[in-house]
């Protein structure tokens, strides 16, 4: 117990040091370029900041410890303000006071819109929104709840339809026979160029094919079994590579994360590379 | 055809020897403005201008289309042209649009309905500009009903239709067969497992707010499994990405201790919020994971990148996690990190599927339906365009046609 | 009739909202709603905000276990707060941009919150490997689906790739990994893609109905009758 | 210096890689912070060697190059920033090397985005690139940010209609009417080409549902590697093009530096970082490898 206490303090301490070295290096390093010493003394911590609060992250990686546990906590705390600032900058002020006062409009040096009633729905749901906190009143909040379920479901409903189910309906209406040119020419260009017929026609099968057997897994009320449970098999195994191609593929978008992470604590505070 | 071809042969030789010329001058040679004479080269007008209602909307566009000037080439005569248009009784021509040379035709999206107005358009030169005749008369008028989207219309009430006729269907008490769902087998099981090991459970509703319906979703699975917390005692724990989800998850969850008998055990600080930010809230989750180690991991909503990160801590942790989105993005991680996982459309289907009421699964049966019209249409799309693309024949020309444009937005 | 009511309201609102599409002098209102959506969700901040202030206020009152981190919470999110809410060193004053170049938002956003998001989501780098070692063995036929797949996609977004099979002519060119990869991408996945977003379309229509006619409440902790 | 980095870093990795290729021999799962230590090393190695490849392009994203080669000069692009810092190291290459090529062709490029972050990003990119690299050209004449407004795809639905509805100015405050770059400008549909960069919600998904689909606009996306699969079936029909993840970024920086030989200084973060990702999958691949030796020898070992 006690040996564990002090080796977390002889890391707190090299972190300090390590902290405070990066700090004074940095400073002097900015002061070449002719900014203010203020501005040198405040752009070192900066870097030595972001460059602490990237490896604290890293470091839960490792198991959790404190330094995760400060990077963690003030990320909450600054990130749940950010998103009310940016919310009531762009919505509250941009979007909702030109619509209802002239006064405010001015006040916050927005342009006036135009008085518009129906600016007040959301006031008044927003209100009862609140009201929530009263125990009395409280039930009132449903009616706010009850009027966004409402608007979720009629616009998603109409909008999924229109695209995700039409337009991959009609998207699918493909030939299963692409350009017949004979058996020769068939078989002889396996290329995945507009001239490969054997491609377009192979890669317009399985899509059919695929498709159709991926809507058959997905049936609720029919027991899969027979023809159908093979089909629905069939379904699986295309999900399957659906998921497998997927995830391969992403793979490279999340190195590429690490690979600026690491390159920010390569290049702009350490100065390993350029 | 003889006649034809003697005429076409003098016009080729025609066209032959002015692409020779405009190729042997080089282009400054035909100065558009010439500097010794000051002589401004006019270019012809365009014509045929016609100004047409736009059909399907609220009265607020006017199509206008015309055929370009005959000097709009390549060589830049005309620069492109001005759209001018005219209320009421005035002759009095204010701007209304400009496009590029080479585009014949304009959307006026500043007009009002019931309003008449004339057009025309002017071809802009080097020197200033011709104008084109004035159109005919045009009054933008308010279309009631938007037919351009009949189609979607008829979609819309036959799925809709379906999953209505099934719902009101199974009221009568008929029972509807369902297949087993894994993950939702598991469900039981899961919580079960964190009675037994004394440990939380860990539901994440998704980072999306209540405009999402996967969100919606997550919280109808919620109620399903608040109403067994309350009925054990588990400890539940929701952290929340969104101050609405908060608010309505605790609606949840307090009906559901209410429902048990035992509205003293509900506290408020079951469900928290976090953060609106994807990565700070999936930092804090993170820590708790950890930290409070729960039993049982639901994340049943809409995800993002954060899927895998949560996934893998809850992983490590030991935990059973069971996953459901509508994100087909995030389903690969699900399914490779978790132990169950809802893919896609078994996410919607999964709080009916609980419920166990006929009612609800109505809806199910109706979903299928709406599978059933999904593949027949792909069936007979295809083969449509197979036949018609390989053999030809009208009537198959025709289906392709027709199955295309049934399943086509125009607006 | 407390519970009557909200059901009425999202009856109401959904159908309403779904018919205006199909008429012209209406089409508007969806768009209006994506508004009012937004100035509600403003004012439930005040409920989320209000909850996290609570929530830590307590821990550092009551000395709970970790209360320090929560005086880290608290500061980040008044100091940000007051810097976004009265644009802190803005050079623009009160009418520019909140996130202009060189005000304390900017800078904190700089410095704090980009540095910590970028380094979550660089997490995944790692778990990425780790999931793929566990999850990709050949225990039964879909596993194995799974495994060659990723494979084979893995090996594609690599040089390697054309290493192993690069010697392939071109007219049998889709051995060729690389371009395996891509049919792969652009073939079966597209057709699972397409399998699972129809199947997304129906459950979004199903789940819409059941809440626009009051069949699913539960999420208003009302029970189905 | 390169080689030497390079046969050094495929020893360390390669020799370690084979010790724990040994040990599953013998059934012994690998511990999950074994497999984070090499990722980190095969990342960071590269990275400190800097080792490039030259790419060519695909024709999905050759579709994007050319339909902004082909535009006549003066079109109008809108470039919509959806994304954050986060996810910045992979698409921000695309929004910049778009933008660079629009400012070349001399279009006029309307900046936006869905995103919050976007505006600092897309404010970012017009002191990088446009300042920096184009300091002819006029704000509010060659190219405009009007930033963000709060609302995802609700802010689409209303600018397809008209963007003065949703943007009264642009980030600088000045009245979009008074800019002559929207003269003439009313909503979205009199855009040449919108160009969505960004991979979450709302980004271009939203963009083929409320904008491109919709206003029959034409769409080219530049997305995270995440989301390229997703959007694949939009293509072509949807989206004329996209550039999928930092390969797509890789090969739209070669086919402009071939089009373009004398941009012999333009950045190319996306050509370089394509270095450290083969290492990487190549470990990944190693270690699918070994647990499936690992899985098959230890369930052998349970068999008798």
């Amino acid at each position: 117990m006690n040996g564990s206490r002090r080796l977390s303090l002889i890391i707190l301490a090299a972190v300090l040091v390590v902290f405070v070295v990066s700090w004074i290096l940095h400073t002097t390093g900015f002061q070449g370029d002719g900014a203010g010493t203020w501005l040198s003394v405040r752009d070192g911590f900066l870097v030595t900041l972001a460059a602490f609060l990237t490896l604290a992250i890293f470091s839960f990686l490792y198991k959790d410890n404190p330094y995760y546990k400060f990077a963690e906590h003030l990320f909450v705390g600054v990130s749940a303000a950010y998103w009310m600032c940016v919310g009531f900058w762009s919505t509250f002020v941009g979007n909702f006071i030109p619509r209802v006062s002239h006064t405010l409009s001015d006040f916050f040096q927005v342009p006036y819109k135009g008085f518009n009633v129906f600016y007040f729905v959301p006031l008044i749901l927003g209100i009862m929104l609140l009201l929530r906190l009263s125990s009395k009143v409280g039930w009132i909040s449903r009616w706010a709840l009850a009027f966004i379920v409402g608007t979720t479901a009629g616009l998603n409903l109409i909008r999924y339809l229109r695209t995700d189910f039409i337009t991959q309906v009609s998207n699918t209406f493909v030939p299963l026979l692409v350009d017949w040119k004979g058996i020769g020419p068939f078989f002889s260009d396996l290329s995945l160029s507009a001239s490969g017929q054997f491609m377009l026609t192979l890669s317009n099968w399985v899509i059919f094919i695929g498709v159709f057997s991926g809507l058959i897994y997905f049936f609720f009320s029919k027991e899969h079994k027979g023809l159908f449970g093979t089909a629905s098999r069939v379904g699986i195994w295309v999900l399957m590579i659906t998921f497998g191609a997927s995830f391969g593929y992403t793979v490279m978008g999340r190195v590429s994360l690490l690979v600026g992470r690491l390159t920010f604590l390569f290049q702009d505070w350490l100065g390993l590379i350029n | 055809m003889f006649a034809k071809s003697k005429l076409s042969t003098p016009a080729l030789a025609c066209l032959i020897v002015i692409i020779l010329v405009l190729n042997t001058f080089p282009v400054a040679a035909q100065d558009i403005v010439s500097a010794d004479t000051g002589t401004v080269f006019i270019p012809a007008p365009p014509t045929g201008v016609t100004a047409v209602d736009f059909k399907y909307d609220r009265g607020e566009r006017v199509e206008i289309s015309w055929t370009l000037s005959a000097d709009d080439n390549e060589r830049g005569q005309v620069s492109g042209y001005n759209i001018l248009r005219a209320g009421g009784e005035s002759d009095d021509f204010v701007p209304a649009g400009t496009v590029a040379a080479g585009i014949g035709s304009y959307t006026d999206k500043d007009v009002e309905s019931g309003t008449t107005y004339r057009y025309l358009v002017e071809a802009i030169h080097a020197g200033g500009t011709v104008p084109s005749a004035v159109s005919a008369a045009v009054i933008p008028d308010v279309e009631l009903i938007n037919w351009n989207l009949a189609n979607l219309f008829i979609i819309a009430l036959l799925i809709g239709g379906a999953v209505i006729y099934f719902i009101s269907h199974a009221k009568r008490g008929k029972k509807l067969f369902v297949r087993k769902i894994a993950g939702l087998e598991a469900v039981d099981e899961a919580i079960g497992r964190a009675t037994e090991m004394g440990r939380p459970i860990l539901f994440i509703p998704g980072i999306n707010d209540m405009d999402d319906v996967q969100t919606i979703a997550g919280i109808t699975l919620l109620s399903r499994v608040a109403k067994v917390v309350a009925d054990y005692d588990i400890k539940i724990n929701m952290p929340v990405a969104r101050s609405l989800v908060m608010t309505t998850a605790r609606e949840t969850i307090r009906e559901a201790y209410i429902g048990a008998g035992r509205p003293d055990a509900y506290s408020d600080d079951m469900v928290r919020y976090i953060t609106d930010e994807q990565f700070g809230y999936v930092a804090a989750v993170d820590g708790i994971m950890v930290r409070e180690k729960p039993a049982t991991c639901f994340y049943l909503g809409a995800f993002f990148a954060e899927s895998l990160i949560l996934a893998e801590t809850g992983n490590s942790i030991g935990a059973i996690q069971i996953a459901g989105t509508a994100m087909p993005a995030q389903l690969p991680f699900f399914v490779a990190a978790c132990d169950y996982t809802l893919i896609g459309e078994e996410l919607f289907a999964a709080s009916a599927y609980l419920s166990n009421e006929p009612r609800q699964l109505g809806s199910l049966k109706g979903q299928d339906v709406g599978k059933f019209i999904a593949m027949i249409a792909i069936a007979v799309g295809v083969v449509a365009a197979t036949v018609a693309g390989a053999w030809g024949g009208t009537f198959f020309i025709r289906l392709s046609d027709i199955m295309h444009r049934l399943f086509t937005i125009r607006n | 009739m407390k519970r009557q009511i909200p059901i009425i309201i999202t009856f109401i609102v959904g159908t309403v909202l779904i018919l205006s599409v199909f008429f012209p002098p209406f089409e508007r209102l969806g768009e209006d709603f994506s508004i009012y959506f937004d100035i509600i969700a403003v004012f439930a901040f005040f409920l989320g905000g209000g909850n996290l202030i609570r929530i830590h206020g307590d821990k550092i009152f009551k000395r709970r276990k970790d209360w320090g981190f929560s005086l880290v919470t608290i500061l980040g999110f008044f100091i940000m707060l007051a810097a976004g809410l009265l644009k802190l060193w803005n050079p623009g004053g009160i009418a520019a941009d909140v996130a202009a170049t060189g005000s304390l938002f900017q800078l904190m956003y700089d410095w704090i919150f980009n540095p910590l998001g970028a380094t979550m989501y660089a997490l995944l780098a790692f778990y990425v490997a780790s999931a793929s070692y566990r999850a990709f063995r050949a225990k039964n036929v879909e596993a194995t689906i799974l495994l060659v797949a990723a494979f084979v996609i893995l090996l594609g977004r690599t040089p390697l790739g054309m290493y192993v099979t690069g010697w392939i002519p071109e007219s049998f060119s889709i051995l060729q990994i690389p371009n395996m990869a891509i049919w792969i991408m652009t073939s079966p996945n597209l057709a699972g893609q397409r399998a699972i977003m129809i199947g997304i379309a129906l459950g979004v229509v199903s789940m819409s109905l059941r809440l626009i006619l009051g069949v699913e409440r539960t999420y208003l902790g009302v029970d189905n009758e | 210096m390169n080689n030497l980095g390079l046969i050094i870093s495929a020893l360390v990795i390669g020799l370690g890689l084979l010790w724990l290729l040994i040990r599953s021999l013998k059934g012994k799962e690998v511990e999950r912070r074994v497999i984070f230590l090499f990722i980190g090393l095969s990342v960071s190695v590269p990275l400190l060697f800097n080792i490039t490849f030259s790419e060519k392009a695909t024709p999905i994203v050759r579709a994007v190059f050319d339909k902004i080669e082909s535009l006549p000069p003066g079109s109008k692009v809108l470039i919509s920033f959806d994304y954050g810092p986060s996810m910045a190291p992979e698409v921000e290459p695309m929004s910049d090397i778009i933008l660079r090529h629009c400012m070349i062709k001399n279009h006029r490029v309307y900046l936006m985005g869905l995103w919050a972050t976007g505006q600092s990003l897309s404010a970012s990119a017009v002191d990088k690139i446009i300042k920096a690299e184009f300091p002819d050209k006029i704000n509010g004449l060659d190219y405009v940010n009007i930033g963000y407004k709060a609302g995802n795809q609700g802010v689409l639905n209303v600018i397809i209609t008209d963007f003065r509805k949703m943007y009264a100015t642009d980030v600088d405050g000045v009245d979009l009417d008074s800019l002559p770059i929207f003269d003439g400008i009313k909503s979205l549909k009199d855009m040449n080409l919108l160009v969505s960069v960004g991979g979450g919600f709302p980004g271009i998904k939203e963009w083929v549902l409320f904008a491109a689909d919709p206003g029959h606009i034409p769409l080219a996306g530049g997305c995270a590697a995440v989301s390229a699969p997703l959007l694949y079936p939009y293509y072509p029909r949807q989206i004329l093009g996209l550039l999928g993840g930092i390969k797509g970024a890789a090969e739209y920086e070669s086919a402009l530096m071939k089009k373009y030989p004398e941009l012999t200084d333009m950045p190319i973060p996306g050509i370089r970082m394509m270095g450290p990702q083969t290492l990487a999958h190549m470990v990944i691949m190693a270690f699918i490898v070994i647990g499936n030796l690992s899985f098959f020898f230890a369930g052998r070992k349970k068999q008798p």
